[in-house]
């Protein structure tokens, strides 16, 4: 496979280590009166989507950066990458 | 019908005209008492040990392809019970036992042929922890033995022991282990079932639940609603998007493992090996490939082909324990989907919803698990109460924090 | 009291080979510094690299250097550089005399021992790379000053064009042995 | 001459003969010969036997496709399984013998299975050697086994090497026969770089093995002016020897270029080379591959492919048989019955089963219109065939037809499926192609040269458009279109014996039928039940007569009935050139440490540690043996000091505005206050609540902090604080870059740590106590000016330091601490060493860090501060993560002390059975402590803490050993740890 880097231009997905679904970015805030629960959803529970997923790539053997990939799991077509710290950023991470 | 050597004889001086078909091919009627979605392996044995062991014989296994179309056609056909953790090791062997009387209790040769299993060791470390798991296995009533370098050499001189990388040290074999033909696995559970009366519906696929009031009442499928009191759910490859319809999210991602044979050799291996220092595990079928495979991909995955990187892997591992089988041409290479659970241990439970059970998350141990995986469920779904050796392999382990992690990866499933 | 004094030992000796149409030679006097970009102040510490080294930001995945050819600047990363000092003997040194200029504008980090570094050169370079390196080195597409960060045999590695047929490539310091193994592999193979 | 079927003409080179053997015979060939046209050329038919009857097999076709000549290829440690002749390109000394018989290859004793066929139809095996069930592993299996496999390995290590490369191309043109050529020369045109790749030795395709005229040319001459012209164009690489095996994901795909296998040493260069290709835009032009009728005994040697008969007289000047017969449904059939006429060759008899047809004037020729064949005859050769009028004609070859399927395979190795197109009766490409791929030519179903030419010339253009090149539609070469009217038929219905789909695997047509009689009804079921299209051939010729004979018993139509598809790779891949370089040594690189050749030097033994190479022990000439080394160091820096190599830690250099916030929610512990110039111990979690890592953090700035990371963490624990850095607080203003290469880090352990380390460190630095205390750190500079770093922390609980310097100077380092410390017997330790005495410290390793346990399990619970937040915390408060009875790590001692512990070993209370469910835990490490005199343990234990002075069963069933053990504290040596703090 292939991931078009957003500043680097096409790598072998093999430079890459994958994580998972992009919704690791989305850790629960620990003071939550659900915390407990929300951090088990976080850790334990996935969509896995046959189709468009959102997911993590660190790209360990070039720039060091963390990669949101959108891509189809049946068909492995990527259709965008970004920097996910752009991504997190979005969401608004407060810290 | 019933298989022998006499009847094969019988047939083939008769022009093997009187040859009935394995199983019927009859229509999804449109009430059970209990359906099992997935005519896989562990959808079949469910079926089988229901309708054998617990009477339970009004059933109908719903497949959305041809039977044994999943993970049981496309597997490298390793059975063992060499685990480690009390929430494994017990229900591993009670498979392992049931595969050794399988072939006599089902009237079908799946060649089942106990060849050993071999775990190279290449550290101190790595010889703790499979001394520790060998007492493990031990203790559970398994078999174990540990092997040192010396006995490897004469048992195994073709492995590179003077000029690896990583020095071959020792091995834990498990002699009982060994290899199945595992399209016959399917079959034979098939021809079982069917003869205990039990619905085989191929090319039938579940599009839905029906759920009332949080019970599920029947599926609705391209052929038709089949209402049933117990839904079984039981589709490796499949799980996360077979329970999003009723509306459940799993602690699964589905991965692609893929796996290769070579071209036919004369015999060269005795048994299944793997190597500790890559990821490499092969044994060879009674026609004379080498069946190897090695790690999953890695990437979230329903497409059963991978990846160059992953075949590069495995052969460089291949060859960094056994420089002998350079020469041996790969001969095909598929893909199958896994569904990794979050501990890299499986599921056998009830849902939250009524009458919806589910089986899954076996990662890529599910055909060794096939025989103990359908026993345990079947006895789950007569008896609404978990099977002993099964009662660790609950879906909320997550939540109470009971974690049944062999490798010790937590919850990353493409680390297990 | 210093009775005793430490002698550097290169990391591959100082090799070099001439193969006729390839040349690789260890470079064993270049301090390299790490440049991190502070969160927020890239501006600033883009001036600082400018009054500091008289040299633009360049693109990632670019290099510039000074016309003396003596400074190079590697962009690894949005928020990473390489700085190379060529002539450098004492790379801890050569980083803390840039740190003192750059004081808060920008995080310094001596990377010259985590390196080894070779030049390759001559017209069969590329051919001998085309067997270990997964890069698109066609000069349209990875021109003079392009780098790259990569893996080579396993070996996660710096590759930077320094010339149409000469490249400098860099892995770390402690597989260096293997990284050689890797490289001289491929010239055997293809001459 | 001894070549008895060589003719004149072709395209092998008579100035250049090659002596070879078969089986021991010596023959002889001739440059651009194959073993399979060299064999034909002596005559020898007979060439191997089939999988399960062990049938006389002879050669099929021309090309990769071939199901029976399988041979042995080399000897010794080179020899080559499995080797279809078809493809083996000949060479002076080549040695070839046949497999899969026992006795000769004339007499196989194993083709008795031959006379037992009834009893062994498809799937026999699945219904009886059930019983006695002991048989099936003592008997049965073994015998299958031995009768089954084809070639053998060597069993020694492969002599050769292999290489790997990567190239990239805008295009990449996959076959080199008409519309491949036809695509290179439109492509080179307009500056595109291309690549064309093909897997003979020659390009051309079929266009070296046919009678066509282009540009009133031979297409063999066009096809070698185009090659050469294509030399010339440096925007072209050209590839021959070179397999496209597979398709992969966004236009990678694997290749396989043979570099010394026409040769007869590899003379130390690769043998083969696997190629990544990246390519931007493919074509697959691989052309089509004949398929078979099966009638009874249509296995006989000299029963061949009609195009494969076309390419040995034409290309390779050989005969295949001195009285040929044609057997086709198509129109392909009479070209070859014309070509062999043009070479001179006796043709007995075209038999076309069609009725209607009127075949061009075959001079000379009986033409049998609607004639079937019904039987052969000839035991080791074909000798005659016997049609359905009971006519026997006598041949010795038979050229057989029944059409051609495009060679789709590259098209479903990822989503496609191919579509049956009936005016072709054949597959051709459907479905999601791999992605950029095109399909051209004959492997798109368009069949006849000018139609090929045509459009695969208007494919090229508009793929070059597509990637935004000009070019200039290219002036195409003349030439027409042959006849290529075809008729489905598959078999011959009336045929009353066995006749072959599968001629490798002995899968007859009855067999198809079975396996439909018993349900298996499924394309997929008949395969495997079958065993259908799963030779090495995987069905090339075979697969789609399965499917056609299939939908005939379900009176369904072919596409009804399913496809077949394929999957990599396309032909079998060595596992050598898989691999690469990868292998032996070189499987993975190897890191060493700093002062490695001083190590060398000073009679270090190395252990791998990851990809590390560590000192182990340093054995001194008097010692007998590891023990008495590593009891010494241990020994004798407890008593004065050692000297340990410890730069394999992982060390991250960590800087940043808020680098102390980020750490803080890294580690389990409190890291905001820590000062400058001081080192604190870290633990991390998993977010799952499992403990992950440990190490000491210094601060070395207000914004500067040093992380150590366990050995093998180091890559782990990066891309985790990267993961935090950037995704979880993505605000924080933190840098990190690793340093582990870059600093050569030595413990110095041992009451003489500070007399010996005075003697290095330079002014001002003052290492009293009282200035440099227990976890402090500081820059500095050692031996007169070289920059360096001093930590006080202590893995061995003795006083202790590490001291780091730029790594060049790290072997230098080694000498002169080991020189400075001459005067207290200083002593370098290993990694043993190193471990006997955290054992002692009762400091957690890699084997209690496991990823399976806690911090609570650990006895680290003290480090988990309460008050903030940090990565695992909140799923570590779990409830049966902290169940009054978790394990706890307490130590372990014999209660006898001769006893040795056991690492691995279970712990079982006393008294109880000793089971899995009476399992309280388990011993994780162990050391001989030279410093106590016996042997001690650590270990996880249920209520560990609350069992001190306990005595329990230490179970280790796998070795057969009990032994009782008392749980004590995990600290053995200096509980209170005055010593390091001294």
């Amino acid at each position: 496979m292939i991931i078009k880097h957003p500043l680097l231009g096409p790598r072998d997905a093999a430079e890459f280590v994958y994580l998972g679904d992009a919704s690791m970015i989305d850790r629960p805030n620990p003071n939550a009166p659900d915390a407990k629960e929300q951090f088990y959803e976080y850790g334990y529970l996935r969509d896995n989507p046959a189709g468009e997923h959102k997911e993590l790539w660190y790209h360990e053997q070039g720039d060091r950066s963390w990669l949101v990939v959108t891509r189809n799991t049946i068909t492995h077509e990527v259709k965008y990458v970004q920097l996910a710290r752009d991504v997190a950023r979005a969401k608004g991470r407060d810290r | 019908m019933r298989y022998s050597g006499f009847k094969v004889f019988l047939e083939g001086l008769t022009g093997n005209r009187g040859w009935k078909t394995a199983w019927r091919d009859p229509k999804p009627r449109s009430d059970y008492d209990i359906i099992i979605i997935g005519g896989g392996g562990h959808g079949l044995s469910t079926a089988y040990y229901l309708s054998k062991v617990y009477g339970v014989r009004n059933v109908g296994v719903l497949e959305k392809a041809w039977l044994g179309s999943g993970n049981i056609g496309r597997n490298t056909t390793i059975i063992r019970s060499n685990y480690m953790l009390p929430g494994n090791e017990p229900f591993y062997e009670f498979s392992l036992k049931l595969w050794e009387g399988l072939e006599q209790d089902f009237n079908y040769n799946a060649m089942i042929s106990q060849r050993s299993i071999l775990n190279l060791f290449h550290s101190d470390q790595q010889r703790d922890a499979f001394v520790r798991r060998a007492n493990s296995m031990i203790l559970a009533g398994a078999d174990a033995e540990l092997a040192d370098e010396a006995q490897l050499r004469r048992e195994l001189p073709f492995l590179d022991f003077d000029n690896s990388r990583f020095p071959i040290k020792g091995g834990l074999y498990q002699r009982r282990g060994g290899t199945v033909r595992h399209d016959a696995v399917a079959w034979g559970y098939a021809r079982g079932a069917d003869s205990h009366g039990v619905d085989i519906i191929q090319n039938c696929e579940v599009t839905g639940f029906h759920i009332e009031n949080g019970a599920c009442k029947g599926v609705h499928t391209t052929r038709g609603d089949v209402n049933a009191k117990k839904i079984a759910v039981c589709v490796a490859g499949s799980s996360s998007r077979v329970m999003a319809m009723a509306g459940m999210r799993l602690p699964i991602e589905s991965h692609v493992l893929q796996a290769f044979v070579s071209e036919g050799l004369k015999p060269v291996l005795p048994g299944v090996i793997t190597f500790g220092a890559g990821h490499f595990y092969v044994s060879q079928s009674d026609k004379g490939g080498l069946v190897f495979g090695g790690d999953i991909d890695g990437y979230n995955s329903y497409a059963q082909r991978g990846n160059l990187p992953v075949v590069e892997d495995v052969a460089e591992s291949g060859m960094a324990i056994m420089p002998m089988i350079g020469r041996a041409r790969l001969l095909r290479s598929w893909g199958g989907i896994m569904d990794m659970s979050m501990d890299g241990s499986p599921f056998i439970d009830k849902t939250h919803i009524g009458g919806l059970y589910f089986n899954g998350g076996w990662c890529y141990g599910g055909f060794k698990a096939t025989p103990a995986s359908g026993y345990c469920y079947a006895h789950l779904l007569a008896t609404d109460e978990p099977h002993p050796v099964a009662k660790e392999m609950l879906l909320n382990r997550f939540e109470r924090g009971h974690l049944i992690d062999e490798k010790g990866q937590g919850n990353q499933p493409n680390l297990h | 009291m210093a009775k005793f004094s430490l002698q550097p030992t290169p990391f591959l000796g100082g090799f070099q080979k001439d193969y006729g149409t390839v040349i690789i030679k260890e470079i064993t006097d270049r301090a390299i510094t790490s440049l991190a970009l502070p969160l927020g102040f890239e501006a600033k510490a883009e001036k600082a690299i400018k009054t500091v080294l008289k040299l633009n930001l360049p693109e990632v995945g670019m290099s510039t250097q000074s016309k003396d050819g003596t400074t190079a600047l590697l962009r690894l990363g949005k928020d990473q550089l390489f700085c190379l000092k060529n002539g450098e003997n004492d790379g801890y040194t050569a980083h803390k005399a840039l740190a003192d200029k750059f004081g808060d504008n920008i995080y310094t980090t001596d990377q010259s021992d985590v390196w080894v570094s070779l030049t390759l050169s001559g017209p069969d370079s590329l051919r001998a790379l085309e067997r270990v390196c997964p890069i698109d080195l066609h000069p349209d597409r990875f021109g003079v000053g392009a780098l790259a960060r990569t893996a080579m045999e396993h070996l996660g590695t710096i590759i930077h064009r320094n010339s149409v047929a000469e490249y400098t490539l860099m892995s770390a310091s402690s597989s260096a042995g293997s990284f050689l193994h890797a490289i001289k592999t491929s010239i055997d193979n293809v001459l | 001459m001894s070549q008895s079927h060589r003719i004149s003409g072709g395209l092998i080179d008579r100035t250049k003969p090659m002596h070879f053997s078969f089986n021991g015979k010596g023959m002889e060939g001739y440059a651009g010969d194959t073993l399979a046209s060299a064999l034909l050329a002596n005559g020898q038919k007979l060439v191997g036997r089939s999988f399960k009857y062990h049938r006389p097999r002879g050669i099929f076709s021309a090309g990769p496709e071939e199901p029976n000549a399988l041979v042995q290829l080399r000897t010794g440690a080179a020899q080559e399984p499995n080797t279809r002749a078809t493809v083996a390109e000949l060479f002076d000394g080549l040695i070839a013998t046949s497999q899969n018989h026992r006795g000769s290859l004339e007499f196989d004793l194993l083709s008795i299975a031959d006379l037992a066929a009834p009893f062994l139809g498809a799937g026999f095996y699945y219904k009886t050697f059930m019983w006695p069930k002991a048989f099936w592993e003592k008997l049965y299996e073994p015998m299958i086994r031995a009768a089954a496999g084809l070639g053998n390995l060597s069993m020694k290590e492969d002599p050769d090497t292999y290489d790997k490369g990567f190239l990239h191309c805008d295009f990449l043109i996959i076959g080199a026969g008409p519309s491949g050529l036809i695509a290179a020369l439109t492509s080179a045109r307009s500056g595109a770089q291309v690549i064309l790749a093909d897997e003979d030795f020659r390009f051309g395709g079929r266009l070296n093995s046919e009678s066509f005229v282009i540009d009133g040319s031979a297409s063999s001459d066009w096809a070698a002016q185009v090659v050469a012209e294509l030399t010339t164009l440096p925007n072209v690489r050209l590839m021959t020897r070179t397999t496209i095996y597979g398709a992969y994901d966004h236009g990678v795909f694997g290749a396989l270029e043979r570099m010394t296998d026409h040769l007869k040493s590899s003379a130390g260069k690769p043998r083969q080379i696997l190629w990544r290709i990246y390519s931007k835009r493919s074509l697959l032009c691989a052309g089509a591959t004949e398929r078979p009728i099966a009638f009874s005994n249509n296995d006989r040697p000299g029963i061949m492919l009609a195009g494969a008969v076309r390419s040995y007289v034409n290309r390779f000047s050989v005969v295949p048989g001195k009285n040929v017969t044609v057997f086709t449904n198509n129109d392909d059939g009479w070209r070859t019955a014309s070509d062999l006429i043009a070479q001179g060759v006796n043709v007995r008899a075209l038999i076309d089963v069609r009725e209607g047809v009127n075949p061009p004037d075959l001079t000379g020729v009986e033409v049998i219109i609607g004639g079937l064949i019904l039987d052969t005859a000839g035991r080791k050769a074909l000798s005659s065939i016997t049609l359905k009028n009971g006519r026997k004609i006598s041949t010795d070859c038979l050229a057989v037809t029944g059409g051609w399927n495009p060679t789709v395979h590259l098209t479903c190795h990822q989503r496609g499926k191919p579509v049956w197109n009936e005016d072709i009766l054949a597959f051709v490409p459907g479905g999601t192609l791999p992605a950029g791929m095109r399909v051209a030519g004959a492997a798109n179903g368009v069949l006849g040269l000018s139609s090929i030419i045509k459009s695969t010339a208007e494919t090229t253009i508009e793929i070059l458009q597509d990637l935004s090149f000009k070019s200039k539609a290219a002036v195409l070469p003349v030439t027409e279109d042959e006849a290529q009217s075809c008729t489905a038929f598959w078999h011959v219905k009336e045929s009353k014996k066995r006749a072959w789909v599968d001629l490798q695997n002995d899968v007859t047509v009855k067999d198809i039928k079975l396996s439909y009689q018993e349900g298996f009804r499924s394309v997929e079921h008949l395969k495997r039940y079958s065993t259908l299209g799963m030779a090495t051939d995987q069905g090339k010729t075979s697969n789609i007569a399965g499917l056609a004979i299939l939908a005939e018993c379900s009176a369904k139509t072919i596409p009804e009935t399913g496809t077949t598809i394929f999957r990599p790779p396309y032909t079998p891949v060595p596992i050598g050139a898989l691999a690469g370089r990868a292998r032996g040594k070189d499987f993975k690189p190897y890191r060493l440490t700093p002062s490695h050749l001083w190590a060398e030097a000073n009679g270090a033994t190395f252990v791998e540690t990851g990809n590390w190479m560590r000192a182990q022990w340093f054995a001194r000439a008097e010692e007998k043996g590891w023990r008495d080394s590593v009891d010494r160091e241990v020994t004798m820096t407890r008593a004065s000091v050692g000297i340990c190599d410890v730069t394999t830690l992982g060390k991250i250099d960590i800087q940043g505005k808020d680098a102390a916030e980020f750490l803080n929610y890294i580690y389990t512990n409190a890291f905001l206050k820590l000062s400058v110039g001081k080192v604190r111990y870290g633990l991390m979690l998993r977010e799952d609540g499992i403990a992950y890592d440990d190490g000491t953090t210094a601060r070395l700035g207000e914004n500067h902090f040093v992380m150590t990371t366990t050995t093998a963490n180091a890559v782990l624990v990066f891309r985790k604080l990267e993961f935090a850095r950037q995704c979880l607080w993505p605000n924080l203003d933190v840098h990190l870059i690793s340093t582990t290469d870059g600093w050569a880090q030595f413990a110095v352990a041992g009451p003489n740590a500070r007399n010996l380390l005075s003697k290095v460190v330079d002014a001002p630095l003052d290492l009293s106590n009282e200035s440099f205390p227990f976890m402090a750190c500081a820059e500095l500079s050692v031996c007169g000016g070289t920059p360096a770093r001093l930590f006080r922390i202590s893995f061995s609980g003795e006083l202790a330091y590490e001291i780091a310097v730029p790594a060049r100077y790290g072997n230098s380092m080694m000498d002169v601490l080991m020189k400075a410390g001459a005067e207290f017997d200083a002593v370098p330790y290993g990694t043993e060493a190193l471990g006997v005495m955290r054992i002692e410290k009762g400091h957690a390793a890699g084997n209690e860090l496991n990823g399976q346990t806690t911090a609570l399990n650990l006895g680290l619970g003290g480090f988990v501060s309460s008050k903030k937040d940090f990565i695992g915390k909140t799923l570590s408060q779990r409830a049966e993560l902290n169940l009054p009875d978790a394990i706890r790590l307490v130590g372990f001692k014999a209660v006898n002390p001769s006893d040795a512990l056991l690492a691995g070993s279970h712990f079982i209370t006393k008294g109880e059975q000793t089971t899995m469910e009476n399992d309280q835990g388990w011993m994780s490490s162990v050391a001989y402590s030279p410093t106590l005199g016996h042997s001690i343990g650590l270990g996880f234990i249920k209520r560990g803490h609350e069992r001190l002075g306990e005595m329990v069963q230490m179970v280790n069933p796998a070795y057969g050993i009990e032994v009782e053990v008392e749980i004590v504290s995990p600290h053995f040596y200096d509980p209170d740890g005055v010593l390091q703090r001294g």
